[in-house]
């Protein structure tokens, strides 16, 4: 009968492929690790959810003319969404500790190595039979080394939308993994005693100055690095309704309903790039070992840094603070508190932690500047 | 591209990104440095004049739902418990 | 004078023709209904406001560079403004009741009946001179059957654009409504002894079986009916961020912000489809002739369905809870607590007609995805 | 499409219809049990053990303004109401 | 070095012209205003910090396909945003005052004057060499002295995108110097005895007439003036959700969402066209003495049409309250309060004011209807 | 367009424009005493019977943040303060 074999036509069993049923399950899983393993719910459980959604057959809701295919073009494909989402972490983000301690930016510095030796990473794996990443590829992996979700979504749009979804997906369990993936090496670098060094009280910081810091920040970039101007200016946008004191209704819109109706509608647009046929390969286990490595040396260059920076202080910075440098905001700030206080059950690092932390944050969009102006085309 | 010229032109990539990331912040370091000197000079005292201690805030912790509100939160938290005398 | 007589072409009263101020008042009455009778006024409100900013001459705010016309082109001919609020819907919904009793599932089922019923007399009136519905008019005409705003809109735009906003003014009417149409019926169709039935307390229902329903349906969705899946995702999205609760931000986000704003929008853009042309004709009295017995016919399947259990389970399921299965959450659960306590007055049904009125919403998108699969092209 | 044609297709589509309705409505019975037998044994105490019995709730009523929410919050409340004791 | 190359060439002081630079610091200008000025920050801090972005050298952020120019495009362009805000006006707005005395509407009939004085003085600064402002240029600066800005950028939107940022910023700006501009004006044309009058209590205004009242307003603009009708249309449709009482919801959504977002992205919008070729002329600098001239005429057209009602009413009118005629809402208002309060320490004039005031808005509606009317194409 | 031809298009739409703002003005007074009168034949008892007095009210200033929420919290205020013996 025609409608029946119509109907038989439209179902999903019918024509579902291998890849898709796996897909599905990795969607599954990624909603597992969210709601089981507290990995970073707020995006993967929309994220993982997508997945599931875009991978539905014969529904194509990840095609052009399916919802999330459609929430892709207008939100990630332009760009919009993860600056809207740097926005809101502007605006939730204090600086303060960054500006009392300015000299913790170089622990934001040195931790961006991570996003480079990956880089160099990723080349090499094209020495392996199988890997074929292009050059914009590289890039696009390496800055999941910034540990820095909307960075990382905004650069992969750019240089590699293939990779998108395997690169937020590393991105974020990345970061979800850092109290397990950074102890081990900060441990490994630092002496005891090190590790017990406290530090001195951060001074207080003036509103003026808390307001200046966004621009000085802007105008730098402005100057020198316009690449990473998106980037930058709406994180320091967020940031100034945030410290100016005279829009609380702005700030409190780029803080809640904004950054939180787009991490929706991004997580499930990215869902649409988690298809079999780009996330379901080599590639992908590359960019998860990549990542992995990524977050390992830039954890260790922030903690050799903060070496550097014990000794040329005649011992007043913890070394551990360095790891915060990665970003992954807050998690290594609380990581290295965590670490700190296993040496000495009274030395609460958190507040110094978070100086590194925040200027990772800048560091790496820095970087992603700096991707986006020599790969980009 | 081949790998082995990808190789090389990705190496000059962390060269001069490294650079430019270190001078970027190094820059930073020194602009924020003049930035405070200048503000504390307009407006000398604080008009947020908390100390930030290694304290009790990590009690705070629980690694979970919104990582960013956290900060902000325990920020908030922080100051209002220690503004009560000034404002 | 030039500019005098420019001034004089420009006005509305020069403009007006006889349809524009009927689909004017039109509007007004459906403000009207909405504030002194509280017709579903979240959605007649901006509905009946849409059509009369539409219907203002001269001013084309509904056609393509008028702004609900715009709003209609983003929004709904896209199907996304829908999806949100069935995600918001979702995310409101205590799915509790059912996951205790999901045999209350087979009353949301048999409800359905008023929406394929429907579909006959749409065709049926195809044989009145005047009337000349194609099967996807049908189809779309159908779904008011649903009682369920967003379903109806979503179907409609996908089949009949043309006639959306008399379906979507007729579903949220009869949905208004239902404490007048529901009542006889189920009087008719129960003895005294049945209403008076006292069903037994609800089950506790933990927090895992809450996370898994939403995936649970959404996948046998997937398998069986995937053009059902936009719908049923959207939902058991909505429904996932609610419960799992490790996102409680984007769970609020979807319950108030997106919800709200969408609401405006999607009153508004379906106030555009209200014009003269398409509204004021024979098929519009048709529609809401069919809606009428669309809702009627479901209440009686329902209740109908509900005697059958009661005989099956020997007196455990009162009848009268059948009738909530037509969804219109969550009006017609009270008006079946209402009926229930006319005839003993300490029967409190409502948590139990709970179970069949959200079974009814998934019932209903079901059914929104055959019709979709089978007369859409 | 003529009347009589359109009628058959659209009775064909009525008893397909309801078929797929009432399986896929069954056969989700049949998988919700089997679920929740599972996650009852995974997790054997409910971790909201509310019973919902027939009760006051009913007071709430008021058709009007937010129909949807009505449910949330009536629930809302009456788990509020109840919960003391537990949590 | 290549790389070393590309990366000089893509440093913004490599490509930075002087008129950028400029354009910058005239979005530090404005921030610096909005904040320590509190020069309505809600708009300039966003427009401030847009016109920074959008000037940076190389990131072509106010470009077709830089953030704030999509957002341009999207919502400026298409006049969405600003209708948008005036729905949020709407929402926040009591109209009460003007029901319950509606002869106040004259006064904002009046002080709307100061618009098409400005449209005569606009087209006489054309015969000053190095003018030359189309009907249109004319028309779209004219409407500053509306003291309205979201009329004011719905109106240059249409009229002259180009003037878009002069307008808006000379607009806002001029708001928040109404308590510089006004005083002065208003001493100069009323006698102390005048200023003294004590007006009568208003009259209690029942619910029914708060949600007759935006059908009204709206029914008459469709009637005589559809061109106004979109700005009309959504400032009534904000107030019947605000007064109907039974979409609490959508109210405040529209009072906070809504426009809180939107102003966010309208603002950093404007910026976009703050460029240095357009912002940086003298057109720019006839656009800022005409809007002062535009406010001033206003409030003395304003003031000159209390003074007739106070004679007309036998001395029952207190000729300031004419000043806050010119909308700008509610900063007229307050300073017609305060000068009332220099010149009798008991007479408060803030409620009396508020008539006048939400007059003022919706005459310079009516008036940006009529510009649209006559001079749109 | 040149100059002087503008200028007397611009008279014109003076003349027609301040006409007409005043005419539909005026016309809204008319349409709102009517609509009043009969408002009040419907409903005769205010709901909401507040007196709106010159009053205390103006210590709300500080001509900041966010001026339409000013007007809208100031009355909800006031009337917040004076209805505490009506609803
Ligand atoms: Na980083
Ligand atoms: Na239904
Ligand atoms: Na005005």
């Amino acid at each position: 009968m025609d409608p029946l074999l119509k109907l038989w036509e439209s179902m999903g069993i019918a024509n579902m492929d291998f890849g898709q049923a796996l897909m599905m399950a990795v969607g599954c899983l990624l909603i597992y690790l969210a709601i089981a393993k507290k990995f970073e719910p707020l995006l993967l459980v929309p994220i993982g959810f997508g997945a599931f959604l875009s991978n539905i057959p014969v529904a194509d809701i990840g095609g052009p003319n399916g919802m999330t295919g459609m929430i892709y073009a207008v939100g990630v494909e332009t760009g919009i969404f993860p600056l809207l989402i740097f926005m809101g972490v502007g605006a939730l983000t204090d600086f303060g500790a960054l500006i009392a301690r300015p000299s913790t930016l170089l622990l934001g510095a040195a931790a961006q190595f991570g996003i480079f030796a990956t880089l160099i990473g990723a080349v090499l794996l094209n020495f392996v039979p199988g890997f074929d990443f292009t050059l914009q590829d590289a890039a696009a992996i390496a800055i999941i080394g910034g540990a820095d979700g909307p960075t990382a979504i905004f650069l992969a749009s750019r240089l590699a939308p293939d990779l998108l979804g395997a690169i937020a997906v590393a991105a974020y369990s990345y970061m979800a993994l850092v109290p397990i993936i950074q102890p081990p090496i900060m441990r490994a670098l630092t002496t005891q005693a090190e590790r017990r060094v406290v530090m001195q009280q951060l001074r207080p910081v003036s509103q003026l100055e808390r307001i200046l810091f966004p621009l000085v920040v802007l105008l730098l970039c402005a100057l020198l690095l316009p690449s990473a101007a998106p980037l930058i200016g709406m994180l320091t946008f967020g940031n100034l309704l945030r410290e100016c004191g005279v829009v609380e209704r702005l700030s409190r819109a780029a803080q809640n309903e904004i950054i939180n109706i787009v991490t929706i509608m991004l997580g499930l647009a990215i869902g649409s790039k988690l298809s079999a046929d780009t996330f379901l390969s080599l590639q992908t286990l590359g960019i998860l070992v990549l990542g992995a490595l990524a977050f390992s040396i830039g954890t260790a260059a922030g903690v050799i840094m903060g070496k550097m920076m014990h000794r040329v202080t005649g011992g007043k910075v913890n070394p551990l603070i360095g790891a915060a440098g990665v970003s992954a905001v807050p998690m290594s700030a609380r990581v290295v508190n965590r670490v700190g206080l296993e040496a000495d059950h009274h030395n609460f690092l958190l507040m110094h932690a978070m100086g590194p932390n925040v200027a990772g944050v800048i560091g790496s969009a820095v970087a992603a500047g700096i991707l986006l102006a020599l790969t980009g085309n | 591209m081949s790998p082995t010229p990808m190789l090389i032109e990705s190496l000059v990539i962390m060269l001069i990104g490294m650079t430019i990331v270190f001078s970027f912040l190094l820059l930073l370091v020194g602009i924020l440095r003049v930035m405070s000197w200048a503000a504390l000079r307009i407006s000398p005292i604080a008009i947020e004049p908390e100390p930030m201690p290694s304290s009790a805030l990590v009690a705070a912790g629980g690694a979970d739902a919104a990582p960013l509100a956290v900060i902000a939160a325990a920020i908030a938290r922080y100051r209002a418990d220690h503004a009560g005398s000034r404002r």
